[in-house]
């Protein structure tokens, strides 16, 4: 019997736990990652960016985090659960509009579109959904933000909002410059950065992860060139 | 009166091949156990449907080969049941007047076949021979155009049943009605039978 | 704090319900009695809200429904009404994911009683409707009180194909659930809890009412003792 | 195409069917025979986890078998077993979420028949395991199947309570249901659409076949002709 | 032998007051209907729960006032139900077989009371004196210590009637164990009976 295996003995398991809208990129960047590194193989788990964090305090024994917001992560570090030293931004993300159908209004900047002129708008919700607190932002930057409350529909995430979008039930939406990658929808226009705050992606190393190391490797993977391409790739760019 | 004149094959081995009348008189079914008795009351009742044939009720067509029959509910016939069919959620009261038209017909039935006590009961809590005696008035108080009793006193004493079958006969003097009663009794038949129908294996054997 | 998810929720179960007993009961009845091929296939087809994710079920209920959908593009056409991001929309879903278990609930309970009694009533003259009412109904009842809890019980749960097609506007279709799935995301944790307990107590309290009702007015006539 | 999905949701909803099927009938059967004070707040606790969107009942679950909830912590401390994010937590998930349809089913079932039918079978020496699984268990039949239909379907489609004990991890804890909604979330909507008519097929084939199994086996003896 | 000797209220004002014996004899309880007669039988196979007294069977007290009763199913007892209490989902078949405890039995009983033809039919498709000769047949198939047969002819006709009457007696013979039948038919009773216990309103008021 041949006792020696093809396959390194020590193969290291690590778990990551991903906002959902890093899915598509995240897949890519793991096959790279484990391409460089053979001894590490990564098991990827998905979710709202509150729902890992609430997963993560119940001891779900996760190595990585990637949250697509800072308040889920200031969170866990409140509680000691990752550890602090390890945190960094890898990725960044801007706010567009879109909206259905054809539209007299693509190009234009956003301080020149009349919102009135829409029955319904599409956000996440700003106390849950990180980019619906951004599209409050603009709105509220704009001044609008009370004169088109009852227009509003709150979704639980970005994926519905592009859902009432391209089903043509509301006008426009807030969505990810991210989001459009994956989806045929018709984007009207990138809002201006000044507008709102930076949208950020923060990940960090769980406190109670016992591949450190390896952990380690994957977050500095994300800051190197290769990842950051890829990223790119998806509209997320830095 | 009634006039029937069917055939129905019995998924066991024989077929029913009846005809008779019945005028405003008592006809007694008597035949053994497995005859087709019942059968041929729930052929007349709407229950059961007959191959070929008709069955005819005073100038109403009951049941005729190919056409639609009048449905159970117009036919104005009291059944009692050979297993009774008693409501279960429903009292001996509210089982007699589910459909009674008469309601003064009620206080007497129930006082002569005796089951006055047991009016608020529910039919589970009754014994045997009171089901059988509710079932009857329950027949009776509908003040049917034809009357249909399967083994309507089998499980009474003889006083009990002397009372029931006085009552019947009284009943039956002043509401001038076709009945059928089925029974094994053979004193029971001659008591109250104007007719006799011997029955045996679906058909008629004997007209006394 | 406002109470309104509290109103609408009851509003939308209580109309959802009211539909779905009627419906699952005459359906039920309907296919109980007749024989015909495929019957198993029209009977599974109607379980299928029950094996989809509500967030799926939502999403075609939206194609449907929605603006440029078949149904909704009719409405919006023919009455000007729009079913999309009101409470109408909220009570189709609480239909449509527990309608299956009224329809089950029922289809079991016709199908396992004496069919000698109803022919009993009906010979002393009683319509088919009477009998159904008096007989039928009263007999079938614990399965029919089964599939009436359930229904209420999942039709003011219902979460993910409410927030799809009634969208989540407050004060206009914020249901109970609706409230406790945002604080709960939003890491509000009082609010969440506060929600909870609320549904907790209005599915008990109509519950135990049921039960209680049932036992007093139907229940004692059909069981032992 | 990764066909994990499949065989992982038929396993979690196989077991977690016929753990709720057995449990759902015992519980069902103990309460309907004993009469204690309290017992319909009982009966009505177990309705909760209808009444709860799915989420919330999974962030409850995920208290109580966390690392640090009361009985997650005691599984860890005794056998070193941790139940978040594996698919023992998806099948915790989908019993929790079902057993108030199955609960409910079988009270129902076991309610309305005729006592004295028992009776007869212990006259004749049978004992009470044998009356009930001769007599009891073929009578409740379609109240049970009703409730055994409803489970497995519920089961399937089960998505909300097991994405937050089981997590979404590719090919450990990716039910169906999840496969649908992470290929919506990444944009793939011919993969979704793949999950959803696979869903259906499931359900469909397992109902039809329970359906045509009952009728065949238990149903002909005790329904009309 | 069975000794006996039970109080029992009924909700229905009178009660239950009874004391008798039967040896390996075929003793008939006569009465008439609501005496408490189906209500003595109950007690003894254990359905009914006595207030106060005693039932003892062979060396076996069944019930005592007070203790434990011994569990249904392990009283051997075989009983004919006045309203048969037939299994709906099973074959007369699966009936007569679901106790039997000597499967010879079989095979004779079924041919001498006449229903072999519907072996393989359901309870339901059977008429009511087919339903009341397979009751009879399952109760004598589980050769119990005591049988106890509540108005177990009263749906059949009189050549059927005598045929079931007369298996009974032999099988009696053979036996060697207390029967006790509940009967209105007076001749039945005499014919059957080693000894008749007429009975009213719950007490014993004739020992013949
Ligand atoms: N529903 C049914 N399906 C098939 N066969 C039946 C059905 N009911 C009765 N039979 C058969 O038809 C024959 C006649 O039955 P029926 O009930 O009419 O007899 P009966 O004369 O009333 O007998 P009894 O005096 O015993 O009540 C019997 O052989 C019986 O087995
Ligand atoms: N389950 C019950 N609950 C309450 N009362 C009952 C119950 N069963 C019978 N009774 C009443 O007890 C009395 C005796 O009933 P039982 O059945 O013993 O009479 P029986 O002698 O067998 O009469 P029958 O010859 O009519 O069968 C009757 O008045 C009856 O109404
Ligand atoms: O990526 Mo998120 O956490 O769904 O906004
Ligand atoms: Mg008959
Ligand atoms: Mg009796």
């Amino acid at each position: 019997s041949n006792q020696d295996s093809q396959e390194p003995v020590n193969k290291k398991e690590l778990l990551i736990s991903s906002a959902a809208s890093l899915s598509n990129v995240m897949t890519e960047l793991v096959d790279t990652f484990e391409e460089k590194n053979p001894t590490i193989t990564i098991s990827l788990n998905f979710g709202g960016s509150g729902k890992l964090a609430q997963q993560i305090q119940q001891g779900a024994p996760v190595d990585v985090f990637l949250s697509a917001d800072q308040k889920w992560m200031d969170m866990l570090d409140e509680n000691q659960l990752i550890v602090s030293e390890s945190r960094v931004e890898f990725a960044e993300n801007e706010l567009v509009l879109v909206g259905s159908g054809e539209n007299d209004i693509k190009g234009y900047s956003v301080q020149d579109i009349d919102f009135n002129r829409f029955d319904q708008i599409a956000i996440g919700n700003p106390d849950s959904v990180p980019a619906g607190s951004y599209a409050k932002e603009v709105l509220d930057s704009l001044g609008i933000w009370e004169n088109i409350q009852e227009k509003l529909i709150y979704a639980k995430d970005v994926q519905q909002v592009l859902t009432y979008v391209e089903s043509q039930n509301t006008d426009i939406g807030f969505v990810y410059e991210s989001d459009l990658y994956s989806s045929g929808i018709n984007k009207i226009t990138t809002i201006d950065q000044d507008w709102y705050s930076p949208i950020v992606y923060p990940a960090a190393i769980m406190a109670t992860s016992n591949a450190f190391t390896e952990a380690e490797s994957f977050i500095s993977f994300l800051k190197t060139d290769q990842a950051q391409a890829i990223l790119q790739n998806h509209g997320f760019y830095n | 009166m009634l006039s029937l004149d069917i055939t129905k094959q019995l998924e066991s081995s024989f077929s029913i091949d009846m005809k008779f009348e019945v005028g405003e008189e008592i006809v007694v079914l008597f035949g053994p156990s497995g005859a087709g008795k019942t059968t041929v009351l729930n052929c007349i009742a709407g229950l059961s449907r007959p191959d070929d044939g008709s069955i005819q009720l005073k100038e109403q067509v009951l049941f005729e080969a190919k056409h639609k029959p009048i449905p159970i509910h117009k036919r104005n016939i009291g059944y009692l049941f050979q297993d009774y069919a008693l409501f279960p959620h429903m009292t001996v009261r509210k089982n007699i007047t589910y459909g009674m038209k008469d309601e003064s017909l009620m206080n007497s039935l129930v006082k002569t076949v005796g089951i006055e006590h047991i009016l608020d009961s529910y039919p589970r809590h009754i014994s045997g021979g009171e089901k059988q005696r509710v079932a009857l008035v329950r027949a009776l108080a509908t003040k049917p155009y034809l009357l249909l009793l399967d083994e309507p006193f089998s499980s009474l004493d003889d006083q009990t049943r002397k009372e029931c079958q006085d009552e019947l006969l009284r009943l039956h003097t002043i509401w001038k009605i076709p009945v059928i009663v089925v029974t094994h009794d053979y004193e029971e038949a001659i008591k109250l039978g104007n007719r006799i129908l011997k029955m045996e294996s679906g058909k008629i054997v004997n007209d006394l | 704090m406002n109470y309104t998810p509290f109103f609408l929720s009851l509003k939308i179960a209580g109309i959802a319900t009211v539909i779905v007993f009627i419906c699952g009961i005459v359906l039920a009845r309907i296919l109980s009695r007749n024989k015909f091929p495929g019957k198993r296939i029209v009977e599974s087809v109607l379980m299928l809200p029950l094996v989809l994710p509500p967030t799926v079920v939502g999403f075609g209920l939206l194609y449907v429904f929605g603006k440029n959908g078949p149904i909704g593009g009719l409405l919006l056409d023919l009455f000007n009404f729009q079913v999309v991001f009101t409470w109408i929309g909220a009570v189709i879903a609480a239909i449509v994911v527990s309608f299956p278990l009224m329809y089950q609930s029922a289809a079991a309970s016709f199908q396992n009683y004496d069919k000698n009694i109803e022919n009993a009533a009906l010979t002393m003259g009683a319509s088919k409707w009477r009998v159904f009412w008096t007989i039928t109904f009263p007999l079938a009842w614990p399965g029919l009180l089964a599939g009436l809890v359930l229904t209420f019980a999942r039709a003011l749960g219902e979460f993910g194909a409410t927030l799809m097609i009634a969208g989540y506007i407050p004060n206009q279709t914020e249901t109970i659930p609706l409230a406790i799935y945002f604080a709960v995301e939003s890491g509000n944790m009082e609010v969440a809890l506060f929600w909870v307990i609320s549904i907790v107590i209005v599915g008990f309290s109509a519950i135990l009412w049921l039960n209680w009702w049932s036992g007093r007015n139907i229940l004692r006539f059909t069981s032992d003792n």
